[in-house]
């Protein structure tokens, strides 16, 4: 069995005296799709925040391709590469499009023409060239998550973490963004996703992590996950435990 | 739109270029006034400002400056220096290069003086201030630049002198300058003077400039000092009168600058002006006889009581000196309007030779030393405000009332 | 040395009341609107001039006029809210630096017309209370403590707590803590933004004039004062943290002490040296002031 | 805007500036052309900072103060020739800007913009209160007035400062990285930018030139002292003019340099009896351009052109909207 592309290696993260996320292990395969569910405030996006080097952990480490990369900055983390998106999407709201992506595109690409050369291809991957001078405040929900994940992958990350991309699209949307997803992955890419709609995640995800309270939960493939009695009662209190 | 970007361009030029450049035939002075008319320090540039108005309007009231039997009018022509040096040095290219001035009446301040000095050396243009007073200017000894107001090492000594001339002698002095290029001279003038005469320093400091000055002054109340002196500027010797009082010290003396003879100051602080001391060389009423225009001091002050509502202080009486200087040397060399490079240094030779008496006193300047062009011929007099009056008290030939001395406690008035 | 320790302490305080009327409802418009008013200084000066001229025409004690100001300078100040509101609730630019860049020209505006209308001479304003003084001899210590300045004091005592009350307890207060927390969801609970942001910034313009009176009688007055006042007032409220309001007592009498103490026990001519550094050095330490608690 | 007609208009007023002494051989004029363009300088120099990177710095004319100071004491104390001096200039800019923006970088907003006021009142104070700047009685530098030398030695500088800062900032990616850092900080990290070494560099771009031009002033001027090069003068006018043309572009500021310094100017120069008037009408003005042109005179002209020229694209535009709101890359912000 090869090594894991990213390793989370109980990870404790403290605010003060509260424990946003409490000792959770787990690694990703490379290729693989790993959703990350839980209730509200279970330290998902902690976690996320985490591995993407903007939360040094209080304990625990992450390692991703064997090397311990807890506590790096996030723009040493996009170097060696992860890309994420943002749960509240943060376009850079004076610029346009294509100069978003593009900035982001100057990671592996220091030459301005051919970090916008390589904008406009990843513009046409997320189905956004044909905004691309567009201003970025100018789009709609839709269009800047598509915005966010168009970033992330500018980056020509190995590893990406996708933040609640789907939620609050319409159905048409969400299916489009699942379409994208898939065709990353079939690209290569590995992707850790944190999302509340369910139908999706257990659509996309190759295996779950489930956390609750911090903790991690339960494990596994989505169809096991899902007849968890732990998973069960987090997620639809106790009257149905 | 970028050609609107070029045509705005053009036009600005334009606007420079098109003001006719060529050389004026004119039956009249053209004299260029370069002062602080905006900027912090507004209050002296527009001192200076009246001292040289006043000139001109009683020089033309007169029909003009008589030179070799024919009298030409004189046209002030205004550059305002912003209270900036660079904006100083701009005024007087301007005043020289397209207002072809025939010479310079200058800046307030000494900082601007210094930027507007290298200027008029270098187009050979003279210039007399009629009221930076910095040591400094004069041991650069520019040749083209006078001062009709004595520089302050120059003036501090005589008001120390007549304190300790005063029964029963004080012994102590604690001496505070703001810490501008002015007072911090000031100050240090005094300090200079008391040492020299025997005064018991107590405190010497040179503080911020514009700050609330009271716990400094409670620190100098323990000391208990007979004479307090206080080098600032006009808004600062309010401050300083009114914490001084509000502290609840007073003095046996309080000495403060020349800026207490404005009348201004006895308006905003009033009877709490009463008995402070002073250094100048001019009041409204000090006894000088001229042949000049204005006869006498009090004839000035009432001119300018008249036209402005002031009878005027030594800053702007200096100004108005600066013009009879100028007066007096154009007569001299008999130089009309329009004058070339010749006779201006002609001009200038003149005013290193002039020694005139006017309503301001002696007018004369220094040719060598450290003062080198700066007015030497006057004498520095102490004053007093008495009855909101402004009284020499100092020295003993020029006395025009006794000394109040102590001072009355700031309480019982 | 030593003995001069509690008049040094008084000093400090009363310099630190004088600086908490200039800076205490800078903060509060600061809050509610986040504007930096860069014409604080100008306000200050106009509502000087404005005692200057009543007690020359009445010949009445400038303190009477205080509530007489207030009321004007309210009503100025509610009047030209809207104008900085349309300001800062711009779409286009940086709203909060057009804010600034605004009330940065309203300044030179202001001190145009002043000198113009008022002249370029400095001036005071007489009031019985510049007589006399308080001397602690009785108790042993040797403090004097000006009649003025402890009006001073005891005036930015009085705003402080008539704001406190303001805010913490009437409906208008919490309106304008709602508008402070969230504009959008201020709006939502029946908070009228832009009526509430008027009468914030009435208040403001109006105590910012009462205390040039206060100043007048104090210091001094001029067409120019302004700049010096607008500093300090932009000092203070970042020492204390912008916005935050209980924290500009503190960070005035901090300032008052560093500065009373500095002139006395160090080299008076670094005194202001000393401020600016002690300033930026808490703000390097805690970014949003000494508490911590600047928005 | 294409960029071959903008450089050919560019070339056009560098020629016509270059030769314009041969025609015109008035001193003033020549004084009050290389004022402007040392603002022109001042200006664009600001805007990296405030309007690149988003960090208002009010503090900008302690730069400025420090140029002009450093050459001063090493010409006339150190008696070094202006050629050496001038680059140390520069440097003891950067050195400031390099110790000063470690801490006050990390501040945001407001506290930023007062933060950089304190530390320019800060340095103000310690020259007048220490002996090597000659305290509050400022300092004189050897006169050397030559007009020309000085235009032309401002020109070029200004020239050189303009074309370095249009590669860095419109050509090289480091102009939309600091734009990304005013945007959104935190979202930059993600991308792989170090906010914190971008604007210490920026800063450090700011500052450089302005040291330049500091010394230049001295040097030209003849005299310094802290009120006048020290003060809030530089500031306050670089935040007028660049906010009056345009922040983040270089055009703007390029442009709020020179209208309102001819204004000022020409104010100054023939209305001279009408100065606080000039005071009202230069504040009027300040308060009425941010109500009706918020993205300064360049940002709104060249919005209106880009929305009245189609934006030329790779391909087709499927959204009728894409044309309303098309941004360009000088856009202000």
């Amino acid at each position: 069995m090869t090594e894991p592309i990213l390793k989370v290696n109980s990870v404790t993260k403290c605010f003060g005296g509260l424990t946003a996320v409490d000792d959770v292990s787990f690694s990703v395969e490379k290729g693989e799709i790993v959703g990350l569910i839980g209730p509200n405030g279970a330290g998902k996006t902690t976690l996320f925040n985490v591995i993407s080097g903007y939360y040094a952990p209080t304990k625990g480490s992450v390692v991703f391709q064997g090397n311990d990369i807890s506590g790096k900055p996030p723009y040493h983390l996009a170097g060696v590469g992860i890309g994420r998106t943002f749960q509240v999407v943060k376009p850079f709201a004076g610029l346009s499009v294509l100069e978003n992506v593009t900035i982001a595109s100057f990671l592996k690409h220091p030459k301005k023409a051919d970090a916008e050369r390589h904008a406009w291809q990843v513009l046409e991957t997320t189905g956004l060239a044909d905004r691309a001078h567009l201003s970025a405040a100018g789009l709609t929900l839709a269009g800047r998550k598509r915005l966010e994940i168009s970033k992330a992958l500018a980056l020509d990350p190995s590893f990406l973490l996708l933040d609640e991309v789907v939620a609050g699209l319409n159905p048409t949307e969400a299916d489009r963004t699942v379409e994208l997803i898939m065709k990353l992955k079939a690209q290569g890419l590995t992707i850790l996703i944190v999302e509340h709609i369910m139908r999706v995640i257990m659509n996309i995800s190759d295996r779950l992590v489930v956390l609750n309270f911090g903790k991690k939960i339960a494990e596994g493939t989505p169809a096991e996950v899902s007849s968890d009695p732990h998973v069960v009662q987090a997620y639809f209190g106790e009257e149905a435990a | 739109m970028k050609f609107g970007f070029v045509r705005v361009l053009l036009l600005i030029a334009a606007l420079f270029v098109a003001i006719p450049v060529h050389a004026e035939q004119r039956n009249f002075y053209k004299i260029g006034v370069i002062t602080e008319l905006s900027g912090d320090l507004v209050t002296g540039g527009n001192i200076t400002k009246r001292g040289y108005d006043l000139w001109a309007q009683e020089v033309n009231a007169k029909g003009g400056i008589e030179v070799q039997g024919k009298k030409y009018q004189v046209k002030l022509v205004y550059a305002d220096a912003q209270s900036n040096p660079a904006a100083g040095a701009a005024a007087a290219e301007r005043l020289i290069t397209q207002e072809k001035v025939d010479f310079i009446l200058g800046p307030y301040s000494s900082g601007v003086t210094l930027a507007v000095a290298p200027v008029v050396d270098k187009y050979k243009v003279p210039m007399i201030t009629g009221s930076a007073e910095s040591p400094l200017i004069w041991k650069n000894k520019f040749k083209y630049t006078f001062g009709t107001i004595p520089p302050i090492n120059f003036t501090g000594a005589t008001s120390i002198k007549t304190l300790t001339e005063l029964k029963p002698a004080p012994k102590t002095i604690a001496i505070i300058g703001s810490n501008d290029a002015f007072s911090k001279a000031t100050a240090e003038a005094y300090k200079t003077a008391a040492e020299k005469a025997k005064l018991k320093i107590v405190k010497f400091s040179i503080v911020p400039s514009g700050q609330d000055m009271t716990p400094l002054l409670s620190a100098v109340r323990s000391m208990k000092p007979d004479v307090i002196a206080f080098g600032g500027h006009d808004e600062e010797h309010v401050k300083f009168v009114k914490a001084l009082k509000q502290i609840g010290y007073t003095p046996k003396a309080l000495l403060m600058h020349c800026g207490i003879t404005d009348k201004a100051f006895t308006d905003a602080v009033g009877k709490d002006g009463e008995q402070i001391f002073g250094t100048t060389c001019w009041t409204g009423t000090a006894k000088t006889k001229s042949k000049v225009l204005w006869p006498t001091a009090s004839a000035y002050a009432a001119a300018s009581q008249k036209a402005f509502k002031n009878p005027g202080d030594y800053t702007q009486g200096g100004c108005s000196a600066a013009g009879i200087a100028f007066q007096t040397a154009l007569q001299k060399v008999g130089a009309k309007p329009g004058m070339d490079e010749a006779m201006r240094a002609k001009l200038v030779q003149a005013l290193e030779q002039i020694d005139v008496q006017t309503f301001y006193g002696r007018v004369k300047f220094a040719t060598s030393g450290e003062f080198y062009h700066a007015n030497v011929g006057l004498d520095p007099l102490t004053i007093q405000i008495q009855n909101g009056q402004i009284k020499t008290v100092g020295p003993k030939a020029s006395v025009e009332a006794a000394a109040q001395y102590p001072m009355k406690d700031w309480k019982s008035r | 040395m030593m003995e001069l320790l509690p008049q040094a302490l008084t000093d400090g305080i009363l310099l630190g009341g004088i600086y908490i009327t200039i800076a205490i409802a800078f903060s509060l418009t600061y809050g509610v609107m986040h504007v930096i008013d860069f014409a604080v200084g100008e306000w200050i000066m106009f509502g000087a001039f404005t005692g200057y001229y009543l007690n020359k025409w009445t010949g009445l004690d400038p303190f009477i006029f205080l509530p007489v100001i207030f009321v004007i300078y309210f009503a100025v100040g509610y009047l030209v809210q809207p104008v900085i509101h349309r300001v800062l609730s711009g779409t286009k630019g940086n709203p909060f630096l057009m804010g600034l860049v605004f009330t940065f020209g309203l300044a030179i505006m202001f001190r145009g017309l002043a000198l113009t209308a008022f002249g370029f001479y400095s001036n005071s304003i007489p009031s019985a209370f510049s007589e006399g003084s308080f001397n602690l001899d009785s108790i042993g210590l040797t403090v004097t403590i000006p009649t003025v300045r402890l009006m001073g004091l005891a005036y930015a005592v009085a705003i402080t707590l008539i704001l406190h009350y303001l805010l913490k307890k009437t409906n208008f207060g919490l309106g304008v803590r709602a508008l402070a927390q969230h504009k959008d969801a201020a709006g939502l609970m029946g908070v009228n933004a832009k009526r509430t942001g008027s009468y914030v910034y009435g208040i403001y313009v109006g105590i910012s004039a009462m205390t040039g009176v206060l100043l007048g009688c104090i210091l001094s007055i001029g067409a120019q004062m302004g700049n010096e006042y607008t500093i300090f007032a932009f000092f203070v409220v970042v020492l204390a943290g912008m916005g935050y309001l209980a924290g500009v007592p503190w960070a005035a009498l901090l300032l008052g002490l560093v500065q009373s103490i500095f002139m006395i026990y160090f080299n008076p001519s670094h005194t202001l040296l000393a401020v600016f550094v002690i300033l930026y050095i808490i703000l390097l330490i805690s970014p949003r002031g000494l508490f911590g608690k600047g928005v | 805007m294409k960029t071959s007609r903008g450089a050919a208009i560019l070339a056009i007023i560098t020629a016509a500036l270059l030769i314009l002494p041969l025609v015109v051989h008035d001193t003033f004029v020549l004084r009050v052309l290389t004022e402007g363009i040392m603002w022109i300088g001042l200006a664009i120099a600001f805007d990296v900072i405030a309007g690149y990177t988003g960090y208002l710095n009010f503090g900008h004319g302690a730069f400025f103060g420090i140029g002009a100071y450093t050459i001063g004491i090493l010409m006339m104390q150190a008696h070094l020739p202006f050629w050496v001096a001038l680059p140390l200039g520069g440097l003891a800019a950067a050195l400031t800007a390099l110790i000063a923006g470690i801490p006050t970088l990390r501040l945001k907003g407001a506290y930023f913009a007062i933060a950089t006021w304190a530390l320019s009142r800060a340095i103000q104070q310690l020259a007048l209160n220490v002996e090597f700047t000659g305290g509050p009685d400022g300092m004189r530098l050897e006169a050397f007035l030559n007009p020309l030398f000085f235009y032309y030695l401002m020109l070029i500088t200004v020239g050189v400062i303009f074309l370095i800062l249009w590669y860095l900032l419109e050509r090289a990616p480091f102009g939309l990285k600091l734009k990304a850092i005013r945007e959104d900080e935190e979202g930059a990290k993600a991308l792989g930018l170090n906010p914190t070494m971008l604007k210490m560099q920026s800063f450090i771009l700011s500052a450089i030139p302005t040291g330049i031009l500091g010394g230049i002033y001295a040097y030209w001027i003849t005299f310094i002292d802290p009120s006048s090069t020290l003060g809030d003068l530089v500031s306050d006018q670089a935040v007028v003019m660049v906010v009056f043309g345009g922040m983040g572009t270089l055009f703007g500021p390029a442009l709020g340099a020179i209208l309102i310094f001819a204004f000022k100017t020409i104010f100054w120069a023939y209305l001279s009896d009408f100065q606080l008037l000039y005071l009202i009408i230069l504040g009027a003005l300040i308060a009425i351009s941010v109500i009706f042109i918020p993205n300064g005179l360049w940002g709104t002209l060249v919005k209106r052109k880009a929305v009245a020229r189609p934006q030329q694209k790779p391909e087709p535009a499927s959204e009728p909207a894409a044309l309303s709101a098309v941004a360009v890359p000088e856009e202000g912000n």
